[in-house]
């Protein structure tokens, strides 16, 4: 439909963010937050492989479509990402060896990362242009970022908590979402638009 | 589990090989799923157009896709072409057309609010609407299905061409509940005002695109 | 305690010369006056939301801590009567004790009690009930009701696990005039009227039980800010950055948006930033910090009240402050005495 | 070599139990968790998305560990990522021909069955080490240990969210949906209470363990 690359932006990184209110890329939100340190890069590596896999994506529908192939359409962006993520760190090693090292070790999990499959599959669905595209992917990038850097930063202060032992452990995250995504609720409606 | 094997490498006329293999496998799967369910899903996603359509007009019994373009309107093949809207027209029993549904969105509280609208040629006259999708709060955002008052502003909600068929005589808008004066304003269900305007401005947005281009055309429409 | 005065900012404040239950206690003090008003205005109906919201957070509160007795350092009480201030006066009382449970199971037992509780529980307990029943939340009685110390509303006592019955007719009843049913803050946003300050600083208009005398809320704080019980600087970044940005909006645009006398006075804006957002566990320890935090709420509010889909954002500017504490904390931090000039890896 | 003895190894019970009880995959390894939040908001849809995931993981697995040592190690996981999205694809299409409503109700979520970490999961880890009876009969255990998980977070956030259960009413008219619990918080907030009480009544049988 028709919306704007600010409203398809303010709703991939707040209202509908991919974590908190779509549940995307809930394996590393709650695999890789538990420091802050890690957490950064990890998203950072995580956009850049949604916006390689979105632009991918575009291109492929297109091709796909035109040919009247969409029941391939699954197999081949599943094997676009996986390959798309093993280009992007082969790219890496050989021009950006600083920034290999820093993202390196979480590149194969990014895989594995339903929100980057997410991306590409909402694009179609929701038959968004390239511009669009291109705003879902980044959106949706910068808000996995963001949901990612607020949980690694909870939870690093929580260790510091006496947290019952009971609770300790995957159900303290899962709590801290529900939180974060109650929080989150507070911005419904933000760019609906008058 | 993994333990340091010397390097040895598959040829790769193998890995071509097992790769083919693999992919022919899949290949065969997918089309023969694609091919054994095409029929079944084209059969479900005429009833549900069909139900979804008979909600709005009451009456029709047959419906037919077309596409409205600056040249004109016809039976739409494929996809919808750039500068197109698709709408669906519907016919009674008789084989006489009775009325017009087009599909709406507008963005909501939380998400597009998606609704489908039937229109009467007769009146010139929004007559009926369905929601497709919607993930507004609920108890609150689902009104506009279950508050009959809401739901009496599209009993007659005008939506009247100007002469030059280039826009809508009046734009569709949402008024504050209780002030409703004219046939093309939409009464505010009270406490859901933003799930309401998405509603009005996605009616007033298609209607605007669709009307205009079908209007001049309506006595083409046959079954 | 000692008798030196030293500036108090936030957790840890062993040193700071006053213990924890003394500043509870004072919290407590000095929210009684607002309690009492909104009793006045509201009547039994407020009065038994009130003790039922306080009494569930106590009750859980010993509950989930079967081996110590935290009752004695008076947070739970706090938690208990902000809650209970910041529902509407008629919300059913079932509902009450759910947000009351939630509020200190969830939003602090969860993390292992008082200091550590990354969020403010008694807004951890209303966002939970603002978004599990929507409609029973945004339902509003009219205030000074001429029946208000004889009768409860009919929605207090709905049954368990119930829809609360409709009260239009019994509003009207009431011989209230002009009872919109909406509060200034929605007034605002869906038909372009403003409440008079005059109306907003006595608190005669509709709204949560202890939102609505902005002039009280002020006194009440201030008495806390000079006992030094409080860190006076969030309130100030809060509500001064608050007003700021409601003056930009409308240097703008003076038709559409109001004044910043009225985005100030207000929901709960004054109640929120006075009590809620200076929750010690909650707000960063660092004097920039705590600057940084305030003004992110201040904006926060005004740009939920005037884009979002919600009439009021305070809740939620200030459950987003307490989620960026860790953060502003970590960057805001001052350098370990010693450790030079380098940047800590 | 090890994975000649591990696939010697006869069929036991636990072989299937594995998956429905000690390695549940949603309540004790806490994975493929986009799913079991997202689409979680009614038992219906719930159970749907566990049966869909019990058959790609199922058929997925037998195809795996029929063509195990065909495979070479370089390309394994990129040839089982493929034959997982090829049985996602089959799922999707099935569901569509079945019911369109519940195709929209479960979205774009069925074809994130392919990324579900369970699957490759099973399939690298169990399948390409095992024979096909027995890698069936462990896939189907984690696919109905899955379809259990799904189904108690599903039963749950009706129950509470809309006071009814597989659609019908269990309260009358008059209950209060506790709506949250349909919202996205709601998923996580039931999610981590059910892995409260699992370690709850774990912790509980380890005591009675210590105590014997």
């Amino acid at each position: 439909m028709n919306e704007s690359l600010s409203q398809i932006f303010i709703a991939t990184l707040l209202t509908n963010n991919f974590v908190l209110a779509m549940f995307l890329g809930l394996c590393p939100f709650l695999g890789v937050s538990g420091r802050l340190g890690t957490a950064l890069p990890m998203g950072i590596a995580t956009t850049f492989v949604m916006l390689v896999a979105s632009l991918c994506a575009y291109g492929l529908n297109l091709l796909l479509s035109a040919f009247h192939l969409d029941f391939l359409r699954l197999i081949s962006y599943i094997v676009v990402i996986a390959s798309s993520v093993q280009l992007v760190e082969m790219v890496m090693k050989k021009y950006s060896p600083a920034l290999f090292r820093a993202l390196g070790i979480y590149l194969p999990l990014i895989t594995t990362n339903c929100a980057v499959l997410g991306v590409a599959l909402f694009q179609t669905a929701r038959d968004y242009d390239f511009a669009q595209s291109l705003t879902f992917s980044l959106g949706g990038g910068a808000g996995f970022t963001l949901a990612l850097v607020l949980m690694a930063s909870l939870r690093e202060r929580l260790q510091l908590a006496n947290v019952p032992t009971l609770v300790q452990g995957t159900a303290l995250s899962l709590i801290l979402a529900g939180l974060l995504s109650l929080t989150f609720m507070g911005f419904a409606g933000l760019g609906g638009g008058e | 589990m993994n333990e340091p094997t010397p390097v040895h490498t598959t040829p790769s006329n193998k890995i071509i090989v097992t790769m083919g293999l693999v992919a022919s496998i899949c290949g065969v799967l997918i089309v023969a799923a694609y091919e054994s369910t095409q029929d079944a899903i084209a059969n479900n996603k005429r009833i549900m157009v069909e139900r979804a359509v008979f909600k709005v007009l009451p009456g029709a019994a047959k419906v037919s896709e077309y596409v409205a373009t600056p040249s004109g309107i016809q039976a739409l093949t494929g996809n919808v072409p750039d500068g197109g809207v698709k709408f669906y027209a519907a016919y009674d029993s008789a084989g006489a057309l009775k009325g017009i549904a087009a599909e709406a969105a507008g963005k909501g509280y939380a998400d597009m609010v998606r609704v489908l609208y039937g229109y009467d040629t007769q009146c010139q006259c929004i007559i009926g609407i369905g929601v497709v999708s919607m993930r507004e709060t609920p108890g609150i955002g689902d009104k506009i299905i279950t508050d009959k008052e809401f739901l009496k502003n599209f009993d007659a909600l005008d939506v009247r061409v100007n002469a030059e068929m280039s826009a809508l005589m009046n734009a569709v808008k949402v008024v504050k509940h209780g002030t409703k004066q004219n046939a093309w304003e939409i009464d505010a269900i009270a406490g859901a005002t933003v799930t309401t305007k998405a509603v009005g401005r996605g009616i007033n947005e298609s209607a605007q695109k669709l009307l205009p281009l079908l209007v001049p055309h309506v006595a083409e429409l046959k079954p | 305690m000692s008798k030196h005065r030293i500036e108090l900012r936030a957790a840890p404040h062993q040193h700071s010369g006053h213990s924890v239950p003394t500043i509870m206690r004072n919290v407590v003090y000095s929210l009684l006056p607002i309690c009492g008003f909104s009793v006045w205005q509201y009547g039994l109906s407020a009065l038994a939301l009130l003790l039922t919201v306080t009494a569930t957070c106590l009750a859980t509160e010993r509950l989930l801590n079967r081996n110590a007795n935290t009752l004695g350092d008076w947070s739970a009480v706090i938690t208990g009567i902000l809650l209970g201030l910041t529902l509407p006066p008629a919300f059913p009382l079932w509902m009450a004790i759910v947000a009351g449970f939630v509020a200190i199971a969830i939003g602090k037992a969860m993390f292992g009690g008082l200091g550590h509780n990354p969020f403010n529980p008694a807004l951890v307990g209303r966002a939970f009930v603002q978004a599990a029943f929507p409609v029973a939340i945004t339902t509003w009685v009219p205030a000074f009701s001429a029946n208000r110390f004889s009768e409860f509303v009919p929605t207090t006592f709905t049954a368990p696990l119930m829809i609360p019955p409709d009260i239009v007719d019994w509003v009207k009843q009431q011989g209230v005039d002009a009872f919109t049913g909406a509060t200034p803050l929605a007034r605002w946003k869906f038909e372009n009227v403003t409440a008079s300050a005059h109306d907003l600083l006595t608190g005669t208009v509709t709204a949560s039980a202890g939102e609505t005398s902005a002039l009280l809320i002020l006194l009440c704080g201030a008495y806390l800010a000079i006992r030094k019980f409080m860190d006076w600087r969030i309130p100030v970044a809060v509500l001064g950055s608050a007003a700021l940005t409601a003056w930009a909006f409308q240097l703008y645009d003076p038709t559409h948006y109001p004044t910043p006398l009225f985005v100030l006075l207000s929901g709960g804006l004054m109640i929120g930033a006075i009590y809620m957002a200076t929750d010690m566990a909650t707000s960063p320890v660092t004097p920039v910090g705590v600057w940084i935090y305030g003004v992110i709420i201040g904006v926060m509010t005004v740009i939920i009240r005037y884009f979002g889909g919600l009439t009021e954002g305070v809740m939620y500017a200030i459950l987003l402050g307490n989620a960026l504490t860790p953060l502003i904390d970590r960057y805001t931090q001052p350098r370990v005495y010693g450790t030079g000039n380098k940047e800590q890896p | 070599m090890s994975l000649k003895k591990e696939a010697d190894e006869g069929i036991t019970f636990d072989t299937f139990m594995e998956g429905v009880w000690r390695q549940n995959p949603v309540f004790v390894m806490v994975l493929g968790m986009c799913p079991t939040l997202a689409v979680t908001v009614s038992a219906v849809n719930a159970v749907s998305m566990g049966v869909a995931t019990l058959f790609v993981l199922v058929s997925s697995c037998l195809l795996v560990s029929l063509i195990r040592n065909l495979v070479p190690k370089e390309v394994r996981i990129a040839t089982y990522i493929v034959i997982i999205a090829t049985f996602v694809t089959l799922v999707d299409y099935i569901i569509q021909a079945v019911s369109l409503s519940l195709y929209e109700a479960l979205g774009a979520f069925i074809q994130l069955i392919v990324v579900n970490c369970i699957i490759l999961g099973r399939a690298e880890a169990h399948a390409s080490k095992n024979p096909p009876l027995k890698a069936v009969i462990n896939a189907m255990g984690m696919g109905i240990g899955f379809t259990i998980g799904l189904l108690a977070l599903g039963a749950t956030r009706e129950i509470l969210g809309a006071g009814k259960l597989f659609g019908f009413s269990l309260f009358g008219e008059h209950f209060q949906p506790w709506v949250v619990m349909v919202l996205p918080p709601g998923g996580f907030f039931v999610l981590g209470g059910w892995l409260l009480l699992f370690s709850h009544m774990r912790s509980r049988s380890e005591k009675g363990a210590a105590h014997e």
